[in-house]
C-alpha cells in the first residue's frame, strides 16, 4: 500500500516489480480470507458468497462506489492531518474529538446565518470546522511543547471531553428548537439546504453514459463535494510537507529534534503547528460529515455515533500510506470499501456483525504483517550482482534531480 | 411482486441485548411465527455508527424487495428524513418517536415507557424498606428519559418521602461505569434498584449480588434477574407492527405514528416468578390496580410538562 | 454536604475502579518499556473478559475462569509479539487490528455460545476477621474481591521485577538501547515477546477482573474502551509501576466522585460530571514531573546490524 | 596482579578468519579478507585494523562478534571452524567487542550497564552490590576510575569509554575488539588506555585495535593489516612500517601529514566573550567565567580534556546553550541571549561536535540536509515558503564535487553515508554561506586521514580568508598543527592561553591535568 515514490524513471520492468512487489499484500489477503473463512464456515455461511458480497458491496454499483467514497471521506481528512502530525514527531490519537469540536463549530456557523448565500455559509463554516478543530488539536500540541503532558495520554483524555461537550451543547444551546419539550434524540436544527455543501457527480460523455445507462455518475448517490475536497488537501498537504520551508521544518523536528533547534528551527512552534494542522484537518472532516452528509449534529452518547470511528481508522488509513498524503487517498478508499462492504456482507448473508468486526481486525493485522515480506523483497533487490562493487562516488554517478519524495 | 411481506431492519446494538434490539428482534420473530412463509426479515444488528445504517436502508430501499423498511432507533430519523423522499414508493418506519416528518412514506413509533416504568415506581417504593431507590440511566432522551421520569412520578405517589436517586451515565454501552453507579447508589441507601438501555447488565449483576430488588424495562430481564427481579415491562412492538402491515395491505404507506402502550397491549408488566408468594401478591394487585388507573385515564403518570423536570429525584 | 460526597464508599468504588485499569496498564508498561507499544489492550481485555466468564459458566470454577482468561492473554500477546516482534509491523496499526479482532471475536463466541447476558458466581467479597469490620477502613480496604488485591500487590512486584532483577535489567536495557542489549549478548527478541506476553496475559486478566469479579456479566463490548485509558495511564505514570497506580487511582476517584455526586442528586449537568476524570488527568499532568522516562526504543523494531 | 584475571575461560590462542566476503545492499563492504590474531608463548597480541572511512573495517569485526553473517569465508578459533551466530555465542566463546558507537543504555548506571546480559550470582535477583565491588577492583587494577552508580548519561564520552573497557574486563574477553577507542581520548588518556592493553597482551589476550591514528597504531601493535574498499591491501609487523607508508597503503595515493601556515594578518576582533558562565546538562556549572577574544584571519585552538566545558562553550556560543552571565559580542553587536538562527544570521557558523545527533537528520536527503540552517532563503525558497528543489541540487551537487564527498547523488538519505562524508557535507554547508566566525568542534573525530587532510585544508582556507574559527578538540595534534593560539580548557574555565608558536607541550599537558 506504500506508494513506491522512489522510481525515477517509470519502465516497464519498475512497473512489474512495482506489481510484484506489492504481492505480499496479495498473500496477506488471501491469509485473511482463510482465516476468516474458518469462521465463517463455523458459522455455516460461504466464505466465497461472503467475499463476493463484501467486493459487491463495496464496489459492485454506482451506488455502493459512491458509498464507499463517502466513508473513505472523512477518514482521508483524518488521515492527511496524521501525515503531518507523525511526520511532526506528535502521536495524535485526537482525530475523533477534533472531528467533534469541527462539526460542532461549523454547524453553530450554517445554523447562525440561515439566509446568507449558500457559498459563504459553506466557506465560513468549513472555516469555522478548521478554526475549532485544528485549536482543539493545538490544545494538545500546546500541553505538549509548554507542559511536557504526552499527547498520547492528552488526545485520548480529549476525545472524551469533546463528546461530553457535544452531548451538552446538542441538549442544551445547540438543541433543535422544535425538540424542546420532546423526548426525541438531541440534535441540531437541520442546517438551511443553502448551507449544505452539494452533492457530486460526474456528468458522462455520450457514448459512456449509453454504455451506463444515465447521463451522470454518482448523480442518485451521497456522494459529495467533501471527497474532492479531502483529495485536494490531500495534495496540498504533500506540496506542503516535501516542498515548502513549513513542512521541511515539520519534519526536520519530528525527525531529529536536536539537529532542528541546532538549526535554529523553533521545536514548540511546529509540535503546535502539526497539531493545529492536524487537528483542523480532522475538524474539517467533521464539518463536511455535516455539512455535505448529515445536515445536522446528532448524538447518541458515544463518540462513534457521529465519527463513525474515523477519527482511528484515518491514523490506520496514513500509516498504510506511508505517512504519505497521497498514499493515505488509496488508503482511505481501501478502508471505505472494506467497512461499506462488510456491512453488507451482514444484510446478505445474515453473517453477525461482531464477526464482521473481527474479520476487519484479522484483514489489519494480515496486511500491517504483510510489510515486512514487501520491504524484504525490495531489500533483497537492492543487493548488487555478486562482483565486487565500486564505492559509488559522485563523479562516476550523475547524480538525478533531488525529488522531494520521502 | 409475489405475496410475501418482506421487512428489513437495522438496529443500534445486539439482537440479544436484553433491551431496545431484542425488542424490536423479538417482534419480528413472533410474528414471523405467526405468518410463517408469508414473512420475511432482514436484520442488520450492531449499527451503532449511525452512518452505517444510512448505508443499510439506502441499500435495501434502492433494491426495491422490501416492503417495510424500519430504522430501529431514533437515532436513525434524521437519516430517514433524508432518504425517504427519494423512495416515495417505499415505506418506512422508524422509532422511538412521534415524528413522520409529513411524509406519506413514513410511519413512527414508540413506547409509552412512562406507563410501566409508574408502575414499577409504584411497586418500588411500596417495596422498599429504606425509601432510597438508585436509578441508572443512559442518556435523557427517549424512552429512556420517560421511562426514568415516569418511575420517579410513581414511586412519589407511592410515597411521598421517597429519595430517588438517578444517574445519567451519559452511555448507553458503558457497563463497567453503570455497575459502578448503581454500586454508589447502594451506598447512599438504595436497596432497589431499576435502569434501562443495553447497560443495564451490569446494575443487574449488583442488585443480585447485594440481594436488592431489580425493576426492569425494554425486554424481560427474567432470567438475567431471576433472584432479583420483580417487574419487567416488555415491549411488544408486534402491535404497531401489524397494524403497518395491515395498513400497507390497505396502501398507505405511512404518515402515521403509533404508541404502544398499556392499553393497546404494546406494553405488557411482566412478574417475576421468583417471588415468594406475599410479595408476589402485592406486586400484582399492585400492577393490577394501577394498570387499570392508567389505561381508565384516572391516573396521570406525568401531571406536568416532562422537560420541567430534567433532574429528577433530588 | 463534603461528608455526604467523599464518603467511606466513594474510596472503596475507587479501589474497584482502578483494578483493571492497574492490571492492563501494568501489563502495558512491561511491554512498553520493552519498546514495544501494543494497541491491542483493549481487545485482549475483551477476550480475556470472554473467556474467563465462559469458563466459569461452563465449570462454576473461578480457578479455571482466571485460567482461561491467562491462557487467551498468553496466546493473543503470543500473536501481539509475532506481528510487531518478528514481523516488525508499525505497531500502531496491528494494535488497532488486535482491537477489532478482540471486539469482534469476543462477542462473536459469546453470541453463539451463550447467548443472552447470564450472571456467573464470580469471586465473592472477601471478608477479614477483625479487618473488615474496623469503621471506615474496613469497607474500603477490606471489602473486596480477591482479585482487587491480585492487582494491588502486582504494583510493587512489578516494580521490584523492572528495576531488581536481571530480567528487569534487560527490559529496560532493551527499550532503551535494543543494539546495546543484543550486543551484550541479551536476546532482544526473547525480552520482547517475554514482556508483550504478560502484557497480554495482564490484559486478559484486567478483562477477568470485570466479568468474574466485578460485574460478573458479560456484554458485548464490556470494556467500553477501558483498554485505550489505560494506555493512557501509562504514559500518565510514566513507565513506572507506581505511577500508574497513582494514575489509575486518580482517575478512578474523580469518576467514584462524579457518580457520587450524581447518586445524591447534586445539580451540574451529567456531562461534565463524566467528563471530569479525563479533564484532571490532564490536569494533575501538566503539574506533575517534567522527567522523560519515555523508552527511546518504543515503537522501533529491532533488527541486527541496523 | 595479572594471573587473577584469567578466570579460566578457554584462552583462545589463535583465531583466524579466511576469505571473508560481506555484502551489503549496493556495497561490497568486505571482500575476500583473510584476518588472523595469535598468542605466541602466553604473549597476546595486537593487531590494528587501518584503512580509511567505508573500508570495512567496522564490519570485519562485526562479522567476527556476530553482529552480521558473513556471506562467504569460514572463521576458526584454536583451529576449530566456528560458526557465531550471534554475539550471545561470541560472547560465551571469550569476545569482547567495544564499539565505534558506544553500546551503553545511557539510562542505566555503570554497574546496570556491565551486569546486563550477565547471569547474577543471586538467581532471579540482580547481584549490583558484587558487580559494583568487581568493577571497584578492577578499575583499581586498570587505573580507570568510574563511579559505578551514576548513570551512563552524565558521564563524559571518555568515561563511558571506559565503562566498555571495564565492562569487557569484567566479563574476561579473551579477545577483544577495540573499534576506535582511541577517537574521543586525550592524549593522556590514550597513555593510560594503553597501559591496560599492554597488560592485557601481557596476560594472554588477543587484541584488535582500530584507528586512524597512525603514531598510535605504530605505537601499541604487533602487526598491522590495511584494508581498502573492504580488500586487504597488506598485513604487516609494525616494526617494519612507517607513518607516510601507512598512509599511502590507506588512501592509495601519496598522503601530507605537515601542513604549512602561512602567516595571515590578523584581523578586526569577530568574537568576544565575557565573564560568560552557563550550566552543564546536569545542572552543573559547565562554563564558569569565560572571557574569550577571537579575530579575523586566525584560528584559535581550544585543548582540554573530554568533559571540561568545551561542550558547553561551543553551544553558548551557538547560541543553543543559555547564559547564566556575561556577554557575548558578535561583530560588534549584543548577543547574549540571541536564538541560533538570528546568530546564524550574523555570519556565524557551528560544525556540531555530534554530527549524527546535531548535525543532520539522517532521513533527509543530502540536499535536503545541505540547507537545513538556509531553506528559507534565496535560491533555496521562494517567497519564504516554496522549496527550489533544483536550486537546493545544484547547490548539494556543487558541494559535492567541490568537497569530494561520495555519495549515489544528491537525493540519498545521509543516514547511508560514512561519517566522514557527513562530516564533509556538513563542513560545506557551513563554509558555503562564508562565515565570518566558525566554530568547530571536534571536526575530525572518527574521520579518515584522507579526509581529515582534506578537512584541515579547508579550515586553513578559511582562515587565509579572513574567517575566525574558534577549534574545539581533544587531539592534540590536530590544535597544535592549526591553531595560531592555544586556549587550555579546566573544569568550566579557560585556565592557560599561548601562542602556538614556542608552545612547551608538557606545560600544554599539565594544564590539561589542572595543574596550576
Ligand atoms: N548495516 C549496513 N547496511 C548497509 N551498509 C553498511 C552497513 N554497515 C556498513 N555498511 C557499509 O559497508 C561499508 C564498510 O563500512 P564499515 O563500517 O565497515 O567501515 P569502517 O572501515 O569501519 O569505516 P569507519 O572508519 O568510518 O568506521 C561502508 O560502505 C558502509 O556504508
Ligand atoms: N541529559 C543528557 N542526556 C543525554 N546525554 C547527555 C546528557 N548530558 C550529557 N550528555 C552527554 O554526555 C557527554 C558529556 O557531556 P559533557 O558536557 O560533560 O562533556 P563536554 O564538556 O562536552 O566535554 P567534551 O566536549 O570534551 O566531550 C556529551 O556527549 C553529552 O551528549
Ligand atoms: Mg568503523
Ligand atoms: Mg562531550
Amino acid at each position: 500500500m506504500r506508494l513506491a515514490c522512489t522510481v525515477n524513471r517509470p519502465s516497464v520492468r519498475a512497473f512489474f516489480l512495482r506489481v510484484t512487489d506489492n504481492f505480499p499484500y496479495g498473500v496477506a489477503f488471501a491469509a485473511a480470507f482463510a482465516a476468516a473463512s474458518v469462521l465463517l464456515v463455523a458459522l455455516s455461511a460461504s466464505p466465497f458468497a461472503a467475499i463476493g458480497a463484501m467486493a459487491q458491496g463495496a464496489f459492485g454499483s454506482e451506488n455502493a462506489t459512491a458509498e464507499t467514497l463517502v466513508k473513505a471521506t472523512p477518514i482521508l481528512f483524518v488521515a492527511v492531518g496524521i501525515c503531518i502530525a507523525f511526520r511532526g514527531g506528535v502521536t495524535n490519537i485526537g482525530g475523533e474529538g477534533q472531528m467533534i469540536m469541527g462539526a460542532l463549530a461549523s454547524v453553530t456557523v450554517a445554523l447562525a446565518m440561515p439566509t446568507a448565500p449558500g457559498p459563504i455559509t459553506v466557506t465560513l463554516s468549513l472555516m469555522a470546522g478548521l478554526v475549532a478543530g485544528g485549536l482543539y488539536g493545538g490544545l494538545a500540541g500546546l500541553l505538549k511543547a509548554y507542559f511536557s503532558v504526552n499527547e498520547i495520554l492528552s488526545t485520548i483524555m480529549l476525545n472524551q471531553v469533546a463528546v461530553q461537550i457535544m452531548n451538552f451543547l446538542l441538549n442544551g444551546p445547540l438543541l433543535d428548537p422544535t425538540e424542546i419539550g420532546t423526548n426525541a434524540i438531541a440534535k441540531t436544527a437541520r442546517i438551511a439546504e443553502s448551507a449544505e455543501l452539494p452533492r457530486l457527480s460526474l456528468p458522462l460523455p455520450g457514448g459512456i453514459a449509453d454504455m451506463f445507462g444515465t447521463a451522470e455518475l454518482f448523480g442518485r448517490t451521497r456522494l459529495h463535494w467533501g471527497l474532492l475536497l479531502a483529495v485536494v488537501l490531500a495534495v496540498v498537504t504533500y506540496v506542503l510537507l516535501w516542498r515548502t520551508t513549513i513542512g521541511y521544518r515539520i519534519r526536520a523536528v519530528g525527525q531529529n529534534e536536536r539537529a532542528a533547534r541546532y538549526a535554529g528551527i523553533s521545536i514548540p512552534r511546529n509540535v503546535i503547528l502539526s497539531m493545529l494542522l492536524a487537528g483542523g484537518f480532522a475538524g474539517l472532516g467533521g464539518a463536511v460529515q455535516v455539512l455535505g452528509l448529515q445536515y445536522r449534529l446528532q448524538t447518541d452518547g458515544s463518540p462513534t455515533g457521529f465519527t463513525a470511528n474515523a477519527g482511528f481508522n484515518g491514523i490506520v488509513a496514513a500509516l498504510f500510506g506511508g505517512l504519505n498524503p497521497l498514499g493515505a487517498i488509496p488508503a482511505s478508499a481501501f478502508f471505505g470499501g472494506l467497512l461499506v462492504g462488510a456491512q453488507k456482507m451482514q444484510r446478505d448473508l445474515g453473517i453477525p456483525a461482531s464477526l464482521i468486526t473481527a474479520i476487519n481486525g484479522l484483514i489489519v493485522m494480515f496486511v500491517v504483517s504483510a510489510q515486512y515480506f514487501v520491504r524484504r523483497r525490495l531489500k533483497r533487490r537492492a543487493f548488487a550482482p555478486s562482483e565486487p562493487v565500486e564505492a559509488p562516488s559522485a563523479l562516476t554517478h550523475t547524480p538525478a534531480p533531488a525529488e522531494g519524495n520521502p | 411482486q409475489d405475496d410475501v411481506f418482506r421487512v428489513a431492519a437495522v438496529a443500534p446494538s445486539a439482537t440479544n441485548d436484553l433491551a431496545f434490539s431484542q425488542s424490536m428482534f423479538d417482534a419480528l420473530t413472533a410474528i414471523d411465527e405467526a405468518m410463517g412463509d408469508a414473512f420475511e426479515f432482514t436484520f442488520q444488528e450492531g449499527t451503532f455508527v449511525v452512518d452505517d445504517a444510512a448505508v443499510a436502508l439506502r441499500d435495501w430501499a434502492a433494491s426495491g424487495e422490501y416492503d417495510l423498511i424500519i430504522a430501529h432507533g431514533s437515532q436513525y430519523g434524521a437519516i430517514l428524513e433524508e432518504l425517504a423522499p427519494e423512495f416515495p414508493d417505499t415505506s418506512f418506519a422508524w422509532g422511538t418517536d412521534v415524528n413522520t416528518f409529513g411524509l406519506e412514506n413514513v410511519y413512527a413509533y414508540t413506547a409509552a415507557a412512562e406507563e410501566g416504568g409508574f408502575i414499577n415506581g409504584t411497586i418500588a417504593a411500596a417495596l422498599s424498606e429504606s425509601g432510597v431507590i438508585g436509578v441508572v440511566g443512559p442518556i435523557e432522551v427517549g424512552d429512556a428519559k420517560l421511562y426514568v421520569d415516569g418511575f420517579v412520578s410513581g414511586a412519589t405517589m407511592m410515597n411521598p418521602d421517597a429519595s430517588v436517586l438517578v444517574t445519567y451515565i451519559q452511555s448507553f454501552a458503558d457497563v463497567p461505569l453503570a455497575t459502578e453507579a448503581a454500586e454508589a447508589h447502594i451506598a447512599n441507601g438504595a436497596d432497589i434498584l431499576t435502569g434501562t438501555a443495553q447497560m443495564v447488565v451490569g446494575p443487574i449483576a449488583v442488585a443480585t449480588e447485594n440481594e436488592l430488588r431489580w425493576f426492569g424495562t425494554q425486554s424481560s430481564q427474567a432470567e438475567l434477574a431471576a433472584a432479583s427481579g420483580v417487574t419487567f415491562q416488555v415491549y411488544k412492538w408486534e402491535v404497531v407492527l401489524n397494524a403497518i402491515i395491515a395498513n400497507i395491505g390497505d396502501g398507505v404507506l405511512g404518515g402515521e405514528s403509533f404508541v404502544i402502550d398499556l392499553e393497546n397491549g404494546g406494553l405488557v408488566m411482566e412478574v417475576s416468578e421468583a417471588l415468594d408468594e406475599e410479595t408476589a401478591a402485592l406486586v400484582n394487585e399492585i400492577v393490577e390496580t394501577v394498570s387499570a388507573g392508567i389505561v381508565s385515564g384516572e391516573i396521570v403518570v406525568l401531571p406536568e410538562d416532562p422537560m420541567a423536570t430534567p433532574e429528577a429525584g433530588s | 454536604m463534603i461528608e455526604n460526597i467523599l464518603t467511606a464508599s466513594v474510596f472503596a468504588s475507587t479501589i474497584r475502579l482502578a483494578t483493571p485499569y492497574i492490571f492492563a496498564a501494568l501489563g502495558e508498561t512491561f511491554a512498553q518499556r520493552s519498546g514495544v507499544l501494543n494497541l491491542g489492550v483493549d481487545g485482549i481485555m475483551l477476550m480475556g473478559a470472554f473467556c474467563g466468564y465462559y469458563a466459569v459458566y461452563l465449570s462454576g470454577s473461578l480457578v479455571l475462569g482466571v485460567a482461561a482468561a491467562l491462557v487467551i492473554g498468553l496466546i493473543l500477546g503470543l500473536v501481539s509479539a509475532f506481528i510487531s516482534v518478528t514481523l516488525k509491523a508499525e505497531q500502531g496499526i496491528s494494535g488497532i487490528g488486535m482491537y477489532l479482532f478482540g471486539l469482534g471475536m469476543s462477542e462473536l463466541l459469546f453470541q453463539r455460545l451463550v447467548g443472552t447476558p447470564q450472571s456467573v458466581n464470580g469471586f465473592p467479597r472477601l471478608a477479614f476477621p477483625l479487618l473488615t469490620d474496623l469503621p471506615i477502613i474496613g469497607q474500603v480496604l477490606f471489602n473486596h474481591h480477591l482479585l482487587v488485591y491480585v492487582a494491588f500487590a502486582l504494583v510493587p512486584i512489578g516494580a521490584f521485577i523492572l528495576n531488581r532483577t536481571p530480567f528487569g535489567l534487560m527490559i529496560r536495557a532493551v527499550g532503551q538501547n535494543p543494539e546495546a542489549a543484543d550486543a551484550m549478548g541479551v536476546n532482544v527478541v526473547r525480552v520482547r515477546y517475554t514482556t508483550v506476553c504478560i502484557g497480554g496475559m495482564l490484559a486478559g486478566l484486567a478483562g477477568a477482573s470485570l466479568s468474574i469479579a466485578q460485574i460478573n456479566v458479560f456484554q458485548q463490548n464490556l470494556t467500553s474502551g477501558l483498554g485505550f485509558i489505560a494506555v493512557a495511564l501509562v504514559y500518565f505514570g510514566r513507565w513506572r509501576p507506581t505511577g500508574i497506580l497513582i494514575g489509575s487511582l486518580l482517575f478512578s476517584f474523580v469518576n467514584a466522585l462524579q457518580l457520587q455526586i450524581g447518586s445524591i442528586g447534586i445539580d451540574i449537568p451529567s456531562e461534565f460530571a463524566v467528563m471530569a476524570p479525563y479533564v484532571i488527568t490532564i490536569i494533575a499532568l501538566i503539574f506533575a514531573s517534567k522527567r522523560l522516562e519515555k523508552p527511546t526504543a518504543l515503537t522501533r523494531p529491532f533488527e541486527r546490524g541496523e | 596482579m595479572s594471573s587473577s584475571l584469567v578466570t579460566g575461560k578457554t584462552r583462545i590462542e589463535q583465531m583466524h578468519m579466511q576469505g571473508i566476503v560481506k555484502r551489503f545492499p549496493g556495497v561490497m563492504a568486505v571482500n575476500q579478507v583473510d584476518f588472523d590474531v595469535r598468542a605466541e608463548a602466553g604473549r597476546g597480541e595486537v593487531h590494528a585494523l587501518l584503512g580509511e572511512n567505508g573500508a570495512g573495517k567496522s564490519t570485519l569485526m562485526k562479522l567476527l562478534y556476530g553482529l552480521h553473517r558473513p556471506d562467504q569465508g569460514t572463521i576458526t578459533l584454536n583451529g576449530q571452524p566456528t560458526v557465531i551466530r550471534s554475539p550471545q555465542v561470541a560472547i560465551r566463546l571469550g569476545i569482547g567487542m567495544i564499539h565505534q558507537h558506544f553500546m551503553l543504555v545511557p539510562s542505566l548506571t555503570v554497574a546496570e550497564n556491565i551486569a546486563l546480559g550477565m547471569k547474577s550470582s543471586r538467581g532471579a535477583l540482580l547481584d549490583l552490590a558484587r558487580v559494583r565491588g568487581r568493577v571497584r577492583e578492577l578499575s583499581e587494577r586498570y587505573h580507570l576510575k568510574v563511579d559505578p552508580d551514576v548513570p551512563v548519561w552524565q558521564l563524559a564520552v571518555g568515561e563511558q569509554q571506559r565503562v566498555e573497557i571495564l565492562r569487557a574486563l569484567y566479563k574476561d574477553a579473551a579477545l577483544l575488539i577495540l573499534d576506535e577507542p582511541t577517537a574521543v581520548l586525550t592524549p593522556g588518556e590514550v597513555d593510560d588506555l594503553f597501559r591496560v592493553l599492554d597488560q592485557m597482551r601481557q596476560d594472554g589476550h588477543l587484541l584488535v585495535f582500530i584507528s586512524h591514528k597512525l603514531h598510535e597504531v605504530l605505537t601499541i601493535s604487533d602487526r598491522i593489516t590495511v584494508l581498502r574498499d573492504g580488500q586487504r591491501v597488506d598485513t604487516l609487523p609494525a616494526k617494519t612500517a612507517t607513518r607516510l607508508m601507512l598512509a599511502q597503503m590507506m588512501v592509495g595515493r601519496p598522503v601530507v601529514l605537515e601542513y604549512d601556515r602561512p602567516a595571515v594578518a590578523r584581523g578586526e576582533r569577530r568574537l568576544l566573550l565575557d565573564g560568560v558562565s552557563a550550566l552543564s546538562d546536569r545542572g552543573t556549572p559547565g562554563l564558569i567565567d569565560v572571557a574569550l577574544e577571537l579575530y579575523a584571519g586566525e584560528i584559535v585552538g581550544t585543548a582540554g580534556v573530554s568533559g571540561n566545558g568545551q561542550h558547553e562553550l561551543a553551544q553558548v556560543i551557538a547560541g543553543l546553550r543559555p547564559t547564566t552571565g556575561g556577554t557575548i559580542t558578535l561583530n560588534g553587536q549584543d548577543v547574549t541571549h540571541k536564538s541560533a538562527a538570528h546568530l546564524h544570521k550574523l555570519g556565524l557558523a557551528y560544525i556540531p561536535e555530534e554530527r549524527m545527533i546535531d548535525g543532520v537528520v539522517r532521513d533527509f536527503t543530502v540536499a535536503e540536509n545541505f540547507v537545513l540552517h538556509d531553506h528559507t532563503r534565496k535560491p533555496f525558497a521562494q517567497g519564504g515558503v516554496f522549496l527550489n528543489f533544483r536550486a537546493i541540487a545544484a547547490a548539494a551537487r556543487t558541494a559535492i564535487r567541490d568537497y569530494e564527498i561520495k555519495t549515489p547523488g544528491t537525493d540519498t538519505p545521509i543516514k547511508r553515508l560514512s561519517g566522514g562524508n557527513i562530516q564533509k557535507v556538513i563542513l560545506a554547508r557551513e563554509l558555503a554561506r562564508r562565515p565570518q566566525v566558525l566554530i568547530a568542534a571536534q571536526p575530525t573525530r572518527g574521520v579518515d586521514i584522507g579526509a581529515t587532510e582534506y578537512i584541515h585544508h579547508r579550515l586553513l582556507d578559511e582562515r587565509a580568508k579572513g574567517t575566525a574559527i574558534l577549534l574545539i578538540s581533544e587531539d592534540l595534534d590536530e590544535i597544535l598543527a592549526l591553531s595560531d593560539r592555544i586556549l587550555v580548557m579546566y573544569e568550566g574555565r579557560i585556565v592557560g592561553q599561548m601562542p602556538r608558536d614556542g608552545v612547551d607541550v608538557r606545560h600544554l599537558g599539565a594544564l590539561m591535568a589542572g595543574a596550576k
